[in-house]
């Protein structure tokens, strides 16, 4: 398919149709419009269908039982994670540790990565775009061992400043931590780029795809990254799980993070030895059922005209700039070459909070705050912000509510 | 009236875009501040007490936030200059009951006598539309924590979720 | 209901009705005999229906949103953490923190917890009859902070030798970490007692309540522990997650485990603030649906007749020890006189891996192993048992199959 | 025969219960150990070479396990004894193939041409019963994959999952 052509209908309402809640209403009475898929996505009737199956006729604990229904399970879990592994480009599973999501998965790679490579002085690397989650845990451990940490900044279109990260890069940088693609502004990083410009000075890299993940092909191999960490529930997928790929030479020196049944070789009286990666990061009953249906969410998106999808995502994107520009007094924080259906904006006279209650009564589900970035917006310098997401479920008539809503919220305000 | 309507009638629309005494002292006794974690808004509630120690000598905010915060601040701010800290705690009384839903008899109040003093309280209650918006209501009282806080002589940031 | 009164026929086959896979049959054809419930409890149909319902109808994040659908979604998610502080007796949910397993919460009372307060050369008491989850975290943090483990031990009849315990608690323990019921021997273990005990000597008190709270009535404040842990899934409800009640003061002065995102108050680039607990131990996104759905299993569990189910577990439990009872070569391990329907035991001639293969032809689920508890066995001096453990939706038919396959196994064997 | 019985055959039983070449000896070149972290079974194999450093001169084996892990030792044990490690790979090769489900034909391996050889493998056919009970190939394999470490000079202990 080429650029500008637009996706057939009954492609898009098929889609919908796969979403059960998007044939919900809300409480005003009003089809639910939901723009929060950066947030949290909605789930498919498949990921609803793979959960009951396994509660209903595959249920057992894995790894542990000789019985053909613990091996079902074991099975069902073990082909899952591959799964997952194949979706981001991971050429071994083994290279695969299921988290709880991606906040764990980062926390886990500070603890039991930089917290033991690291000297006092050494240098992380963030920049100005991420999310809580790629900031409060490398504060945490540069207070601990004596770290500094230093941001990237971005340019006026809300990309990253490439010269000044060149620039900010040294020998004393011994971690790079950057998002994907920024849950704010929308912005795709180049991170193949940036992970060898950070290769080039010996720092390890570890990129947050929690954004990337639900909206663009990734390819962990390619990108040559040291670290990538990404949330099913953002991935059409159940919550309670995600994914740290970890290159197989540092998980094997990585020490345990949480420790307890599942990852242990040996536990004797005094002491215990441990299994080698991914099991080695997996302590504890995972989140089996929702890992499970993580794969099933992978098989869904892969039954889809993979084309179409990402044409009608570029669509919905030009389209709610063009719609949005058609404000004069809204103005939108990114407009970077590159990036996804995410737009978060702010109005002359209508406060984010007030603009999302007037939405919502229109059935409109859009996110106001600072979304987990309170630095983003303070180097934006606004308090607050009001994004809508979008995701390949959506379309224009959803784009028509929310201009709808703007109009009644300035008529309001007027 | 739509809920929507009732929640931003022009009072609140006014103190909204207009807030009274919206202004930071050079010096006050007691600079308290709100803050909303989940958000992003502050509001900084400043007082002088008189010399008797009891009434509110000068009385004044600054802050970001949506209408709702700053047009309930602003209301706050009309009706408690030059009063006291029992009279503070009658108008709260009343707008948590007006936010709980109840048709409260002004004149049954014995504090809000004066003239002035109903006329205050009847702008009040146009807070309560916010009571059909509950994500909302933290918005409508976060000024009037803070300035329980300042009554109650905190020093600690106030958070409301 | 009186004690050897037996439980109505219908009763117990309305629960069984409740759970869809008590109809599957295993890959010999023969109906599931599903008697491995402490690895993991089967999932009733009302949660099934929560999880669907969740997703269908009311998926949103939750703590983040203005819109209407958020806010239902975080109505639910936080009445969800009073029913689950209601059913374990913590008066206030604010001392129920949501974490990802019994695992996660182990590990952060000792990261968080007792990291903090402890001296070199201080110690910590654990039992032999201790799960890895209840050991591992403990030697971690013991090697890192230089203090001393020590273990109770056992009486013949596998409860816990309190006189020992008497002696090995003194001014140097800062923790008393122990199991509520032990998951291979069955023993319930008189926790109000033992906490008295521990408090008597200025110790905290961690009470992993893994398999009780799927078996017993608990009440945190009644045994007034300082801390208490557990796991949904073994509780009818989904995987990935768990909680951990701690005593407010504690959890108060207790630093952030994992940080990120809805635990922090404002981040800067330079530092970050944190919220107050529950929150402030629950970074990321949480297991949303997962948590209602553990809400759901509670009220489930609240709808059946508590009577009728405690008895009918007695009458499983006296069942199944009579009935195994009747193989000469076969050693029964725990017989306190307080325990839950969990049996483990070991054959003159036959290894419990012979023993679960065979079983399992005939649709029997067992374990076989260590069941996570090395120690144990080598304390038992038995390199692995077979364990049935029990739930209420057996019945003696199950026990029958058991009995069955046993004979099978003699049979082969002889 | 149902598949527990192809499982558990008379020469499976016999050499659980009396596993042949079961000791430790006093003093052994090589003992490496093999352990099973998921069900706590380990066995260990011992050996010595002839001076030819190519011949096992002493090979035995000691361990807690299942009927199937301590007959398939024991069967390996009967088969090695006086080999060499090139006769190991071509026995381990046919064990696999076996446990893959393929029919092999004895007669095809030059290796096995000796009566005594051809008998020993006919019986290491009895273990591929384990091919249907995919959970319990880890037990069936497990003296193997710690012959091999001998073989290649390992010393670090092998598990198995
Ligand atoms: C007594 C006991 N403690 C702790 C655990 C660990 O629970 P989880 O794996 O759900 O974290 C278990 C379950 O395996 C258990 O039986
Ligand atoms: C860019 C980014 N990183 C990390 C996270 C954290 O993900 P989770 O809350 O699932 O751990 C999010 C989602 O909130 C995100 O948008």
């Amino acid at each position: 398919m080429k650029e500008n052509e637009s996706v057939s209908e009954s492609h898009i309402a098929q889609w919908r149709a796969d979403f059960p809640i998007l044939r919900t209403s809300t409480q005003s009475g009003k089809p639910l419009v939901y723009l929060d898929s950066a947030a949290t996505s909605q789930k498919p009737q498949a990921v609803l269908d793979a959960l009951t199956q396994f509660y209903a006729s595959e249920n057992a604990n894995v790894h542990r039982g000789i019985y053909g229904l613990s091996e079902l399970a074991t099975d069902a879990y073990e082909s899952s994670r591959r799964t997952i592994a194949e979706f981001i480009g991971s050429c071994y599973p083994d290279q695969l540790v299921l988290t709880h999501g991606a906040t764990e998965a980062i926390n886990m790679v500070a603890a039991s990565y930089v917290a033991t490579v690291c000297k006092p002085g050494d240098e992380i690397l963030l920049t100005v775009m991420e999310h809580h989650a790629n900031i409060v845990p490398w504060q945490m451990l540069a207070e601990e061992k004596e770290l500094i940490i230093r941001y990237v900044p971005l340019d006026e279109s809300g990309a990253l400043d490439l010269e000044a990260y060149a620039k900010l890069l040294s020998d004393k940088t011994c971690m790079v931590a950057f998002t994907h693609v920024s849950n704010v502004l929308g912005t795709i990083n180049p991170v193949k780029t940036m992970t060898e410009m950070a290769h080039a000075v010996g720092a390890k890299v570890l990129i947050d795809g929690a954004q990337a993940c639900p909206q663009i092909a990734v390819d962990v191999s390619l990108i040559d990254c040291d670290f990538y960490v990404a949330s099913a529930h953002k991935c059409y997928a159940p919550s309670g799980v995600g994914l740290l790929y970890g290159r197989p030479d540092l998980l094997e020196m990585m020490r345990p993070y949480q420790t307890g049944g599942s990852m242990i070789e040996t536990v004797e009286f005094e002491r215990s030895t441990f299994l080698p990666p991914p099991m080695r990061f997996e302590a504890g009953t995972p989140a089996i059922a929702e890992t499970i249906a993580w794969a099933a969410a992978f098989r869904y998106l892969q039954s889809l005209d993979l084309d179409a999808v990402r044409l009608h995502k570029l669509n919905l994107q030009r389209l709610l700039h063009d719609r949005l520009q058609g404000f004069p007094k809204l103005k939108i924080h990114g407009h970077a070459e590159k990036k996804v259906p995410v737009v978060s904006f702010t109005h002359e006279v209508i406060h984010p909070h007030d603009l999302a209650t007037i939405l919502d009564s229109e059935g409109v589900a859009v996110r106001a705050g600072h979304h987990c970035a309170m630095p983003l917006h303070r180097y934006l310098d606004v308090p607050a912000t009001t994004r809508a997401s979008l995701s390949f479920y959506n379309d224009a008539t959803d784009i028509d509510a929310l201009v709808k809503g703007l109009e009644i919220a300035e008529e309001l305000f007027a | 009236m739509t809920n929507l309507q009732a929640l931003y009638q022009q009072v609140i629309l006014d103190h909204g875009r207009n807030p009274r005494h919206f202004s930071q002292p050079e010096h006050a006794q007691i600079d308290q501040v709100c803050f909303n974690p989940l958000c992003g808004d502050k509001i900084h509630v400043y007082c002088d007490y008189a010399v008797d120690r009891k009434t509110f000598q000068a009385l004044s905010f600054t802050g970001d936030g949506c209408a709702i915060s700053v047009a309930s601040a602003s209301l706050m701010m009309v009706a408690l200059q030059k009063k006291d800290s029992a009279y503070f705690y009658e108008a709260f009384d009343y707008l948590k009951r007006l936010l709980a839903g109840e048709a409260v008899d002004l004149s049954t109040i014995d504090a809000f006598s004066a003239p002035e003093d109903i006329a205050n309280m009847r702008r009040i209650q146009v807070i309560a539309g916010v009571k059909n918006f509950p994500m909302r209501v933290k918005c409508a009282t976060c000024a009037w924590h803070t300035m329980a806080a300042v009554v109650e002589g905190g020093s600690e940031p106030i958070k409301t979720e």
